[in-house]
């Protein structure tokens, strides 16, 4: 077991399957002779060379287009997308091609590409603060991983390059500095598969990627006063793993939804509902979320602060779940 | 570079008789399938979008006479004629227009998604340049690999003005990529003439923007398509890039089934039907005493027995398995 | 009062606001001289000229951000993307420029834009018979309409075109040629309001665009067997207006949301979390979901018909939540 | 069509002192207004991206000394220079920067997205790119209403690459827009040369494609890109359309306050630097005699004066209200 952070996870993940298999390779921008933007793959180009760390233009529908072609022959590139604001001018390639390609031509076809990308970011403004994994997460073919710690991120991503499917891999821009265990021997985490981050009888918070830390940060807060969460991280969006929600569900009868998301149309809403339709007898209370707010994102400090998620919205929620005036406290039980 | 509209000379092999008729076969082939094609989309057989290539049928064959087997092909949605003269299975063609589980894309696709991996044709598309990207993909995949493979690519004028074609060329461009990318120039994209869409009406021109050669060919002539093709499709084998070919040709058929050709003048589609490149070529294989008419003829009636052999496949195959619905959407769901 | 179709009513609101206000005008592909490709537009060119009825190259990126342009500097521009496919190769435009112009720059610009787009359609396969509204309804700073009937797409587009705000105006393909009341006289529907559609005490279908007119077929099922279902039409989805909604939860304590969308994180998964959240002690039941299966539309014709919702399956969801074994019937009350 | 590199003449104005000292006050401006833009942002008075323009001043200058006050202005994220030499208030900009409610854009935009009505600035854009489509559409309303603005738009050397350029330009060539498109062409997109991103290095050869004259000038000399611009943006007032210049210049600092600069040595940078643009331009002031030492160091102090006003005034000014939040989401909510 080594301590390390999610950047160095995430390059962990990369370096060790480009060593397993000479069919994965690296495009994006400035991932090489920069050093990659989130500095994920410095080093990379280095110790593998310009075949199998390649810069490419800023040309984001060229290059998903360009590793799904290359996927379709039998190769296994890991693309990078800077961030998923720019997504946003690939999506055609991703949905209309990627998602696709393996059911249109009937089964003839594989395009196991992993498309990582980086949700959050701070005081970046409205087009470069999004979270737009819903986007992704709705769309039949694709499979979309947003993990949370280094240990997930690492094990996610060797499974997701050793995916035959294509994996849309979400990192965080705030999660990169962040630390974690992670074994010194191989290992891969299954995708689809939820997990329980931390145990608890009282209340069940949901989440995933960013909002996980923050819901462990809100269960430690509400311990103080006596209540227990359970929190569960999804850390897969696409296929939805709902197993151990609705067995958490099922003891605390109280749940809340996080995401970093906008509330509306949200991976929460997925959520909650699959949660009414199959644990309605369970519920005590309501479903609630906590998202961002509904506004493209202000640069401004102070209007950022209001905008985002906090532990402490995640607190309230939960209290409100339990029916608890803030403030006021209860003997678990 | 060379960017001059220039005549091939005829290659060996294109003065033998049997490579001429072999030519000649595939055209009567493409029309007289689509003719058929046409004829049971109005019994109902055939349904959603169905675009036609009559008149087209030299840059249809042409092309694909200039490839080897294991070079790797990317079309459009009018790509009947590509697939057929690909040495695709007319019986599997016709299947798939018909929707049936013996259709080349087990009826999932249509004829918009025409594929067969035995025969590296990786499908038609029907976003318009979508495909684009994912040829320069699989490009790249032989230059990885050190293959020798060439991948050709072909898309329409209205094409061109997608982003899709401008990325994927220039990343072809700066990565030398194995690719011809051959542009069937009818003039129109839908009802929208090439002078009404592009700022540039000799597509070929485009190409000294990526730094590739371009030619502007007559599309009609078989000869000079394959001809033409082959060098581009050589050169590219021999390490020496990419490059873009304008075939010029014409549509006898609307759009689709739907189209009322208002834009249009029936002198215009007149004009081009009197110079149909069949009946030209046919001529010419008289004059040149490479057949006589009762070879011709018989080819014809060949042609209509394998066509009608198709149309009653088609019909008697059994559509695909209710039950596998959900079969192809993921290879590990 | 005449009775028009849909197609019509679209065109009508189209040539009104056109009439009424100089700054409007329309671009897209083949909205022109081809008359539109499903003849909406047919008409406008000849009586409104090239001016105001602008073909544009197949640019779907340069159509909304040239739409978007002209808004800011005061015009109304129209902007037709052809179907809701090709919507994704200007999403950036769309979510990162038309969506937030007016946020990111402090209030200075406005971008009254109208997007019309066309959901939806029949035997297309996977990349042309797509449902994405959520794509949209997720994203602040955009206003998202999908009307059912003539009447009400006449009278959303004129207030969309009015509107100062951005509006994705979502049409549907199988409704073009359906016939409805529209009244002789001038009209809006202001966006954001939900409209009930039917009356009924005993169960509550919430849908919206072509699923409206399914859940009105399945209604006239449920009354057979004496059970008045209520058909709720969103027509609105962001602003989502629950309020009609809620009530009739509140009188019928059962509910079955209906979208011709991909069940998971579709837009049927926001109301039913809005409504468990807002209505969970009306609730009797757990709000269940009718949705399309979750595959890339297949082309064969039997496994289509399998992959959409129909009528049958919005009855069969509401006898389950009215804990009805099928078959079997009630006295209402 | 003229293609080739050519020097531009000195325009009459161009020859009168207070022009010249204006220009050279506005290059001052910029230069010293981005180092304390740079050194607030290591104070954390600034956060998010910053990206500096210095030792692109000239091109920065030049291109709005070109311009009627009515003319149009979009620019990337690069703009702080635009903006001050476009003759927005310093005070105003930094304020932007601090995130304030007296910034340009009411702090909701940030560095990269400083925007003014009054000044017909439409905006930094941060998606690359991403503002040619909409500079575009607002060259369409001036052609619509018959105006004679013309609409400069500003993007670097790999914006060139986006599929949203090519969209654009091919609109502009077709319909003939009112627009100039000027490439800031420092030889890197983040930290890919030119050479590794682009097929042609050359960007003016790109307007070819577009049927646009393309010019190549030196950037880095103030009076060639005025003369230059203004001589494209009054052809294109005249009516003869769009064209592209390429104004050759270098960036000094990093591509934003985050760069390693691991990709261009220290050389290089170097040369470019002793060539610095602004002591050039100084030096010939004094050598043709244009002004004195004196004079020239007055408006050294007279610009620091300007920048610690502006500091002061961002540090002393509030925040947005955080009641605002929602303001300008929508005009209409
Ligand atoms: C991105 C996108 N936009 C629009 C369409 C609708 N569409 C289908 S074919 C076509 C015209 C294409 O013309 P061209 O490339 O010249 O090929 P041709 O049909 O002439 O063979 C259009 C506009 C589409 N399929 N995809
Ligand atoms: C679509 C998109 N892809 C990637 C980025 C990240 N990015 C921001 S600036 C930049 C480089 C742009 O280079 P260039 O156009 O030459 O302008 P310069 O920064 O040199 O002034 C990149 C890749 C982005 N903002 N948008
Ligand atoms: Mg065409
Ligand atoms: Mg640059």
């Amino acid at each position: 077991m080594a301590e390390i952070t999610y950047r160095e996870a995430v390059r962990q993940a990369l370096r060790e399957e480009m060593l397993r298999d000479e069919r994965v390779f690296l495009l994006g921008e400035d991932i090489g002779r920069y050093g990659g933007s989130y500095a994920v793959t410095k080093g990379l180009l280095e110790e593998f060379g310009e075949k199998r760390v390649r810069d490419t233009p800023i040309s984001e529908t060229a290059i998903i287009g360009a590793a799904a072609g290359a996927a379709m022959d039998g190769l296994r590139p890991v693309a990078e997308i800077m961030t998923i604001n720019f997504t946003l001018v690939a999506i055609d390639q991703i949905i209309n091609n990627v998602a696709k390609i393996h059911y249109m031509f009937g089964g003839q076809f594989r395009c196991p590409i992993v498309i990582r990308t980086v949700g959050g970011g701070r005081r970046l403004a409205a087009t470069h603060s999004q979270n737009l994994e819903v986007l992704f997460a709705h769309i039949p073919g694709l499979k979309v991983v947003a993990p949370a710690t280094p240990y997930d991120a690492k094990g996610l991503l060797k499974a997701s390059i050793r995916d035959e499917d294509p994996v849309v891999f979400i990192e965080h821009a705030l999660l990169y500095g962040t630390r974690g265990e992670v074994p010194d021997e191989e290992y891969v985490v299954p995708i689809g598969v939820s997990d329980i981050k931390r145990r608890g009888r009282d209340v069940t918070i949901v989440a995933y990627s960013r909002m996980t830390r923050e819901a462990l940060i809100a269960a430690e807060e509400l311990a103080k006063q006596g209540i227990e969460a359970e929190v569960v991280d999804l850390r897969t969006l696409r296929p939805l793993d709902m197993g151990p929600v609705l067995d958490s569900v099922a003891r605390t009868n109280r749940v809340v939804v996080v995401g970093e998301d906008w509330r509306s149309f949200g991976i929460g809403a997925e959520v909650a509902s699959r949660i009414q339709e199959e644990a309605f007898d369970d519920l005590d209370a309501p479903v609630l979320r906590v998202n961002q707010q509904e506004v493209p994102t202000p640069y401004a400090a102070n209007l950022e602060r209001l905008a985002f998620p906090s532990s402490q919205q995640i607190v309230e929620a939960c209290l409100e779940v339990l029916n608890i005036r803030v403030g006021a406290s209860v003997a678990a039980g | 570079m060379t960017n001059e509209r220039q005549e091939a000379v005829l290659l060996p092999h294109q003065k033998e008789k049997d490579h001429l008729l072999h030519l000649y076969r595939m055209m009567l082939l493409i029309r007289r399938f689509e003719e058929r094609a046409a004829e049971e989309y109005t019994k109902g057989k055939i349904a959603g979008f169905l675009h036609l290539a009559i008149g087209e049928e030299p840059a249809n064959v042409g092309t694909m006479a200039a490839l080897r087997p294991d070079d790797d092909v990317f079309s459009h949605y009018r790509s009947h004629g590509h697939a057929l003269a690909r040495g695709m299975d007319p019986r599997a063609v016709m299947a798939e227009l018909f929707g049936k589980e013996t259709g080349v894309s087990r009826g999932r696709g249509g004829s918009m998604h025409l594929a067969s991996l035995e025969h590296h044709f990786w499908g038609g598309y029907a976003i318009v340049g979508g495909h684009i990207p994912l040829a320069a993909g699989m490009a790249l995949a032989h230059e990885y690999r050190g293959s020798d493979r060439v991948v050709l690519c072909i898309f329409g004028d209205g094409a061109v003005n997608t982003g899709a074609f401008h990325e994927a060329l220039n990343l072809a461009g700066v990565w030398r990529l194995p690719i011809v990318f051959a542009v069937s120039n009818n003039f129109y994209g839908m009802g929208t003439a090439i002078e009404r869409s592009s700022a540039v009406t000799e597509v070929y021109k485009r190409a000294a923007a990526y730094n590739m050669p371009g030619k502007r060919i007559n599309g009609n002539d078989v000869l000079e398509v394959e001809a033409t093709v082959r060098e581009l499709v050589e050169r590219a084998r021999a390490g020496e890039g990419p490059s873009l070919v304008e075939m010029v040709t014409y549509r006898f058929r609307g759009h689709s089934m739907a189209d009322p050709e208002l834009y249009r003048s029936k002198e215009e589609v007149e004009q081009w039907k009197a110079r149909d490149p069949i009946v030209v070529f046919r001529r010419r294989l008289e004059e040149e005493g490479t057949a006589d008419a009762a070879e011709l003829d018989a080819i014809v009636q060949e042609v209509e027995a394998t066509v009608e052999d198709a149309v009653r496949f088609a019909d008697e195959s059994p559509e695909p398995d209710p039950d596998a619905l959900f079969d192809y959407v993921y290879v590990n769901p």
